[in-house]
């Protein structure tokens, strides 16, 4: 069975991201959290993200650490109201291309297989 | 009342490549300078502030350098707002009346670092492992998104105004031609050269878009400042008073909580919060500034600050900046000194070194740089995390 | 006069191996449970102090997990002291006016992390090249004396009231016994178990003196209090003004000159100076202290700190200690906790946590461990470099 | 020609330390410093530091870091009112042997050859 690249990333029936939101604030956020940051309850429900969304904002990377494939572009979208990190992929990472306010949809694709052979998935974000 | 704090002396070492001096050494150099220009001595000095976040020094350990009198340190870390950190640190002691004089030191040893990235993302695990609150299998820059500091901030200013699609490369290319064009007075700037904007646009391209030249210059340097009591000041030399700069407003403050931060790194909620706050303590506005220091960490970062510092009329900083407002002859001068990119950023020291641009203006001692009747001003840092410092100063009266 | 700080609420989690929290989780704990027993929420914080020296975490990262409120944080680091300093910047910015509630929290995950020693020396260079200030060939550890802790606080204590030779092994072992005993009464404590005297002797010698039992245990912790201002506090509930605990000294000092201590750590004369200065704050008197958590690192550290904090007659430390005084039921209870060695050392932890077994025994709330009666306490920290802080705590009388 | 383990270690004319001192105020310190500690004076003159002293304090270290041969006997030493550091040498570092108040003696000792055959010269205290 694969495995996502991080645990908000779910894989079943399709892929999608998934939300923690405070019970009481109504508030989302990706990860594990002790208590809720904008009003300190501390239980949260696990809500899905839309896998459609618009870009805000985003770079095309050229320089980064040792060992990450470059140029790549890194964006911001905003899915059905919630703020997401994510790439841009399945287009060449160009600002000739990608523009601001373009509509995406979330893709994965595979990382590779470890020793073991599990295969792992990541994410990004397609122009639709 | 608590006491009003002024500064009584203030250095900054020259910013760059520094390969003949260890951590200790810069700032020695920035403390017994900033000590010699107050016309005091560690003796005077009842508190130490201390920033060095690469350097694994602490205060005490610059103690032993330069006069070991028992004094506490505060060793701090605030990201970019380290240096601003050890000085409110400072500033606290002498408003909360525990002491009448105290010094605080920036200092970090940068030159070659290399990019401010993130990790080393190194080579694949043997097993997928999930790890830390995510559940990540692996270190997740440049596959969600990224973490280097370039893009983080390009994102930040391809985001101003809603997307504004005039947020583009030729206009953060031209802000970036500000700050060599300013930085060519400034003797203490790690680079001193002028830029076209051709020469800036045709750099190697960093993350997009920002090129090297728009982003902030690696380097070594310090910067210390000694912060006085205003009835102890009023004790001391007419010299010494005349030459002390107020500091009208001094605020710390952290991210509220906004639910795009979550995600991505949010710089203006925190400023704008600042900023305000400074205003409402200093009793002025933002057209009172006669200059403004501002966290320009990469070329796209002073636009939107002049957006959160109030500068300009709300969503207006790409019309402002058109308007020359910021070029050291317009209306509110903004990083005379060449600002991060050019002056350089040595990152613990960044926070004390702003206010010493600003003081020195205020002092009319900045040369062939000095703003001139400059009377009031801003300083302003931001770390990621986020920390912001915003310091309002004022000319002496006294 | 500047404001009386009060801590308001106070926390310590359990010591001990944690492996299911991370760094976070521990803060997130410490700093939800302070501000459950002080009665009041993040929104009341206006300030936060925050110390973590090895888990590169941050107060804003904090809030991220319990509540952004834009608070400013103050992330401090001074050694074994950093807790307490984290402490001390939220008092200064209660007494400076600034704010009239905050928190503070010192974090460490430090289970298993093996001996503090120096750095691992590696392999030799492939040529020797002078590095440093003393242009050192290669890691001085083991060659020109040792930076390990263990043996450092071995020498400081052999070295104890000129080399008195009742300084000696079974000395500083019996000064174990007592902690291993005390720290059985605290559910707390990483490690509860009794131990004889010949157990504590026959463990693995680490640095002669100090057996493993001798030596500070390496735990996970954190420790989080609550502070407000003393006219704030008369704004709360009765049941808050009662259990509200007075900070009647809270003292930070550093390593003043003097020639021995350029070689070889100094802990004595600036606990001595730290608490001359304390006692002088609160107006009481070494013979007041109903309770006294004090830096055992070491057992033999334990022993100079007599001394250093007056406790006994000047050079009477072991007469002191063979009285019996420092038992729990003796005439000046030292470490009922059961001190570093049992409750354990989280390092970032310890400076608020010895202040929460100080405070607890205030508030009557110690269960089988109380010192029946306690009015006043001092809890004092020391961390090499040197930093040091000394609070003296007194119950409430509102 | 051999090189020693600190610069305060002088090999010629015979073995001895070399300490900073301020001339305002005399104060001592080892290795180099950009102010005196003492009275925040600027300049020093070298000084040697006597070759005997009496032993101070001392402990037994039989776990260290990786890599430092253990046990061995670090200890406190007073060379004519300087306070110096070092091991005991010549002698088993063993508490029944090294007692504090003891007269010892500045020692050198080779520390081995680089890869260019430099070698490095170490010190430590002998009882006399
Ligand atoms: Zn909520
Ligand atoms: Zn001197």
């Amino acid at each position: 069975m694969p495995i996502p690249i991080v645990n908000y990333l779910a894989l079943e029936p399709q892929p999608h991201l998934v939300a923690q939101q405070c019970t009481a604030c109504k508030a989302k956020v990706f990860g594990r959290h002790n208590a809720c940051p904008n009003c300190f309850a501390l239980d949260f429900t696990e809500v899905d993200v839309p896998t459609t969304g618009v870009l805000k904002t985003f770079t095309i990377v050229h320089h980064d650490a040792k060992g990450v494939p470059v140029p790549y572009c890194a964006a911001v979208i905003d899915c059905g109201g919630m703020t997401v990190m994510g790439n841009i992929i399945g287009v060449d990472p160009d600002p000739e291309i990608i523009t601001r306010g373009m509509e995406v949809q979330l893709k994965t694709y595979s990382l590779g297989n470890d020793a073991e052979g599990v295969e792992a998935i990541g994410f990004g974000f397609e122009p639709v | 009342m608590t006491e009003n704090v002024w500064i009584l002396g203030i250095h900054m070492t020259p910013f760059g490549k520094r390969a003949d001096k260890d951590v200790l050494d810069l700032a020695a150099e920035a403390a017994l300078a900033a000590l010699k220009d107050a016309g005091v001595t560690m003796r005077d000095m009842q508190v130490m502030g201390y920033g060095n976040l690469r350097g694994q020094t602490s205060g005490q350990s610059l103690q032993k350098q330069i006069g070991q009198t028992g004094i506490p340190s505060y060793n701090v870390s605030n990201a970019c707002a380290t240096g601003s950190t050890a000085m409110r640190a400072v500033m606290m002691s002498i408003k909360s009346g525990e002491s009448d004089m105290g010094i605080a030191v920036g200092v970090e040893k940068l030159y070659g670092a290399g990019l401010l990235t993130g990790n080393d993302v190194g080579s694949g695990p043997e097993t997928w492992t999930p790890k830390g609150r995510n559940g990540a299998i692996k270190n997740l820059d440049g596959y969600i998104g990224t973490s280097g500091m370039a893009g983080l901030f390009a994102q930040i200013g391809m985001a101003y105004n809603n997307s504004d699609p005039r947020a583009n490369f030729e206009l953060f290319a031209r802000i970036s031609e500000k700050s060599h064009s300013h930085s060519t007075l400034n003797p203490n700037a790690a680079y001193q050269n002028k830029m076209s904007l051709e020469q800036i646009m045709n750099d190697p391209m960093i993350a997009y878009p920002h090129t090297r030249s728009m982003c902030s210059a690696n380097c070594d340097g310090a910067a210390a400042a000694v912060l006085v009591s205003e009835s102890k000041l009023r004790t001391l030399s007419l010299e010494q008073q005349r030459r002390a700069v107020k500091i009208s407003a001094s605020v710390l403050a952290s991210d509220p909580w906004t639910e795009a931060a979550q995600e991505f790194p949010d710089v203006s909620t925190v400023t704008r919060n600042a900023a305000i706050k400074a205003y409402e303590l200093a009793g002025v506005g933002p057209q009172d500034m006669n200059l403004v220091e501002l966290h320009d960490c990469f070329a796209a970062a002073e636009l939107v600050h002049y957006d959160n510092l109030q500068l300009c009329e709300p969503g207006g900083a790409i019309d402002f900046f058109n308007s020359g407002a910021t070029w050291r002859d317009g209306k509110t001068p903004v990083n005379v000194s060449g600002g991060l990119q050019s002056k350089g950023h040595p990152i613990a020291a960044t926070g004390i070194a702003n206010i010493w641009e600003v003081a020195t203006h205020l002092r009319n001692e900045a040369g062939p740089r000095q703003i001139e009747g400059a009377k009031v001003g801003m300083a302003h840092v931001i770390g990621l995390g986020s920390s912001c410092t915003v310091h309002i100063l004022e000319k002496s009266s006294l």
